[in-house]
């Protein structure tokens, strides 16, 4: 089946500002009118960094909030791409493809769930939005990083009401002392209509088993957005490859660009993703 | 001169390509998605995806992986089988004004020959091309690496068809023009060239290799020297249309390949980066 | 473990290397002038410009053209000849403490022989890389194109020296592995993988090729992938040890040539980046 | 014989400033005490375009001027390199390797002719104020340009006292209408002692021509300074050969880098030199 790209458009968007979160978080604001009108939550634009030949690739970010005709994105310095991002200055043009991706199924009413692993929190202020914009208001972040600094500040999760954020520390220094999936068990009390999660790939396998274990009923809608290397980003290398159940306990791939980045949990084969030898690292 | 300032591209055989600028086979899929993104029909032509007998779900991931000015890519020919493209895609190809040639791939000359045969009474297929070059896949380079297998599975399937036929060489071998003599002597009506470098890419966190192969396809700018001698000695060794591909990223890259002899030339992997690469190509050399 | 940190490499022959990073043939030249620049004394190894049994005058400029991430060459085999650098080069190589390890082009097996010959009794030479693998010269590619030939030539080679042998071998075949496998036969001790690749680069101003012969040798980072998968091809297919070379620019492109199972490395064009790349390479190792 | 690379070093400086001369003309300031304290008239420096690998290899500049521990260099972005050297901002590193290269051959007395066409004058005021150091006043400069806003300010060729510059434009929009070999003819009048060239090649082969023709007398000292793609910059890659009348009016080969740039004119293969296919041009 042909992925859905008619909203998806190129566009040279202008640099307002790369602001330092701490920690190394940074968020990117560009003016980009078509993003900021047609990015739904959970979807993606491809960016261009830098105007050479290395990097070569575009890199997928998800939207992270829009704002009238501009857009928001969280992200880290972790390697060539993002260092190029990290140094754009106010003015300098943000060349854009996007929106990409198939986002969140966005429930209208009842309890949510998002839970967040480091840059994972990335889809959730414009989801959350969304989500109010729909009338709910019982949603629970579970926000989860390496250290207190490296935490999305809760009141961005959204503007210009906050959710309930519970934050968690591998190290302690902030919320919880251990992992963000250890606040899942007293959340999933709140027999949740849905439960968002996005971070690294094995964070979400671990949400995944968390919930499992728990022994509670899953909530009826699951998803989590997930991560591939990606070629194009737009259906046609066929490089995003990811897990999913297929028939008769087989193995089959989706696409992680056009299928996802948001997948039902249900779906992804997690002992397939946890065996894979990892994304591209540099 | 057609309307768009070209002089079409005659490969032979009744096909002839409105404009130089094609887009690669793989990095295009069906056409259906840059459908979507781009205008389509001003591209010379669109090669799909590599396409099997039958349906192929491809290798593990993670498939591409970036290095300086490439990417490897280690797709491993996932396509819905050539049945499907004959009876379903083709469908949606009617009413494209550009013509779409049908990249095939197999494991023995049988499997080539099948496929053609199934695209043979297909209106929407304009000519097809032979992928003997696929590194990602076992037996994929037999053909491309050896001339006179290569010339026996061209002679095999001018057998079955009355299109044009080109063939997609390899790079990785010791004498790319002998293959294109061999195939061109068995019958190819023209041959593009060239497919993917083969490179490998160490995981610098684990110390294994990316790929889950071990290798994959190098394509990208860091081919575009390479690519463009082996192009230059295939046109100094044949009479048929030479295809240039590889690593071309704009206009000045895409002459180069015209300026050494080829008729034409496809957009591969910079289409990933910008899908408008091949028509800004276009406009460009438009403007020579 | 030697003083540095690192175990010796031994490549046979009475042959160890001090530590694995050396500095490739053609771009360290005899090391007079980087001595001058580097502490050369903690190189693992020297690989001096190829030498030829009469002095040789080289290409017609432009002789050098960069490509992205990459660069091409068509030195031509600049040297003064194998009886200069004995009588008067040696004997400047008296007091460093590194291997010096002399690298011999010819067109004929002839020439290598008479070669290798003229350098047995040189105490200062440590070892003899056969380059039989130099695209820019004519007939400087059959050897290293063809294992029977290969072989033939290592085997007379075989006969005049006591010293350890290494090859260099060609990635501009269709099988590296099996020209390895034939020098190994043959009785290398070693082989070094990769030499440049066969590019070609367009005076975009005036449509002709840059360098005078039309094509010229990939160099540089660009190549990294390839020269990687053709190393480990090669480690693969021999027991001897492997060198490898192509496109290191600093210690984790190196270690990626160790983790495929390379012996040592060579750095090549880094060095006219930066005089310095192969001595970072060896501290960048060492942490490890 | 090997090149004498004593005083050549890697030297990370600190650039001061990057000034806009006009016509697309740009002067490099940066403190490099190393460079200064060594670079004599002629020889040049390796620079560093950027800290990837495209552009791969340094590119060679003339040591314009020095002063106390900053050196001057003037260029033009014509490429990537050129273009990356021109985007640098005060207080960047400048990744430098020299000095390199056989530089002008200093006369002590007698009257000096230096002519310089486009960037050609590069390598002028360093050998113009060690020629003033070694009390040599009566110099001519003779400076030729496409246009009026690309020729190099007068003033700039010798601080602080400025030599007599007479001046040629291909478009007279200043100084004489023509080439700057026009104005060869009447200064070779002056009986030189020596004459300095820098310029594209061809325009070197137009001075050789013009001195030849004109019956005069050559001058002893008869210097040019010339390019050639270079691989290096030292000596070992063998890339940047120039073709010098051999034995027997055959051409042998000498490096730009290492016996040049400067060479003596009269050892020149002008006739070679100028049916070469040219440098390489991206
Ligand atoms: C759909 C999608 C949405 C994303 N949204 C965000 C976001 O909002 N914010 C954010 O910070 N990051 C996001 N990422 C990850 C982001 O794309 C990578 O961090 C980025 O590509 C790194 O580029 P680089 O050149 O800086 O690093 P590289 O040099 O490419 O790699 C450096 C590091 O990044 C990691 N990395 C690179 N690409 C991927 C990948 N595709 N999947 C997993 N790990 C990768 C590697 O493990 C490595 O450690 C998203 C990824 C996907 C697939
Ligand atoms: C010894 C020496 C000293 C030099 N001093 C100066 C100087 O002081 N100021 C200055 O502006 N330039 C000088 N040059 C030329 C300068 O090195 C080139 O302009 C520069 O390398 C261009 O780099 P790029 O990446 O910007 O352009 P590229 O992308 O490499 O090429 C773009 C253009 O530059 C020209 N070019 C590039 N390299 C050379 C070369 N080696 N010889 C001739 N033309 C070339 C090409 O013709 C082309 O038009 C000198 C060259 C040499 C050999
Ligand atoms: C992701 C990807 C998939 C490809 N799949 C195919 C294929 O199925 N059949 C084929 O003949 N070539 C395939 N190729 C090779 C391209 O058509 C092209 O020959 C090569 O990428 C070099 O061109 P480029 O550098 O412009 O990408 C593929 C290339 C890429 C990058
Ligand atoms: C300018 C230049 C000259 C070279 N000359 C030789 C040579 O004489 N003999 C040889 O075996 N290899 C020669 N090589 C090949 C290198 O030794 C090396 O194999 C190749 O450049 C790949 O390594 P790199 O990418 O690190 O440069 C030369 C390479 C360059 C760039
Ligand atoms: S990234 Fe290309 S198909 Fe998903
Ligand atoms: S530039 Fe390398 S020898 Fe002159």
């Amino acid at each position: 089946m042909t992925a859905d790209l008619s909203r998806a458009s190129l566009e040279t968007g202008e640099v307002l500002v790369v602001e330092r979160l701490g920690g190394g978080l940074l968020e990117l604001v560009a003016r980009l009118p078509h993003l900021a009108a047609t990015a739904m939550p959970g979807t993606f634009a491809q960016l261009r960094c830098g105007d050479g030949t290395t990097p070569l690739l575009r890199r997928p970010f998800s939207v992270a909030w829009t704002q009238d005709d501009t857009c928001g994105f969280v992200f880290e310095a972790v390697g060539a791409g993002t260092r190029l991002l990290s140094e754009l200055q106010p003015g300098d043009p943000l060349d854009t493809l996007g929106p990409l991706g198939h986002g969140f199924s966005v429930v209208d009413g009842g309890t949510v769930i998002c839970v967040s692993g480091g840059l994972g929190c990335a889809p959730f202020p414009l989801l959350i939005n969304e989500l109010r914009r729909r009338g709910v208001d019982d949603i629970l972040v579970l926000n989860g990083a390496r250290t207190a600094t490296r935490l999305y500040p809760a009141e961005r999760f959204a503007r210009p009401a906050v959710p309930v954020v519970a934050e968690a520390t591998d190290d302690g220094t902030r919320g919880h002392h251990g992992p963000v999936t250890d606040l899942l068990g007293q959340a999933l009390g709140s027999n949740p209509t849905a439960l968002y999660a996005c971070g690294p790939n094995p964070m979400l396998g671990a949400v995944m088993r968390t919930l499992t274990e728990s022994g509670a009923e899953l909530p009826p809608t699951l998803e989590a957005s997930l991560e591939a290397p990606m070629g194009c980003g737009f259906g046609t290398c066929l490089g995003c490859a990811l897990p999913v159940r297929g028939e008769h306990g087989s193995t089959a791939w989706r696409l992680c660009c056009t299928d996802g980045p948001v997948m039902p949990m249900r779906e992804v084969d997690w002992e397939g993703l946890s065996t894979l030898p990892g994304a591209d690292v540099a | 001169m057609s309307e768009n300032g070209f002089a079409g591209v005659d490969l032979g055989r009744g096909l002839t390509l409105p404009n130089p600028v094609g887009l690669a086979s793989g990095t295009a899929g069906y056409g259906f998605e840059l459908e979507q993104l781009i205008d389509i029909n001003r591209i010379g032509a669109l090669y799909t995806k590599g396409t099997t007998v039958g349906a192929r779900d491809g290798n593990p991931p993670p498939r591409v992986a970036e290095t300086g000015g490439g990417m490897l890519n280690s797709i491993g020919l996932q396509n819905p089988g050539v049945d499907t493209v004959a009876a379903d895609y083709a469908p949606r190809w009617r009413g494209w004004t550009i013509p779409i040639i049908v990249n095939i791939a197999g494991g023995s000359v049988d499997d080539y020959v099948h496929c053609v045969t199934v695209l043979e009474p297909v209106a929407e297929v304009a000519g097809i091309e032979l992928n003997i070059s696929c590194p990602n896949i076992a037996q994929g380079l037999d053909f491309g690496r050896d001339p006179d297998a290569a010339g026996r599975l061209v002679a095999a399937v001018r057998q079955v068809t009355e299109r044009c036929v080109i063939v997609k060489l390899s790079p990785n071998v010791t004498d790319i023009a002998a293959v294109a003599r061999a195939v061109e002597d068995a019958g190819a009506d023209a041959v593009s060239a060239v497919n993917t470098y083969i490179g490998r890419k160490i995981h610098r966190a684990t110390g294994r290799s990316v790929l889950p192969l071990g290798t994959g396809g190098l394509s990208g700018p860091a081919i575009q020297p390479l690519a463009l001698a082996a192009v230059a000695a295939v046109c100094d060794a044949v009479r048929i249309p030479v295809i240039g591909v590889g690593g071309i990223v704009d206009a000045a890259s895409a002459r180069d390949f015209l300026i050494v002899g080829a008729s034409a030339v496809q957009v591969g992997t910079a289409t990933f980066v910008n899908p408008e690469t091949a028509l800004q190509v276009l406009d460009g050399l438009r403007a020579d």
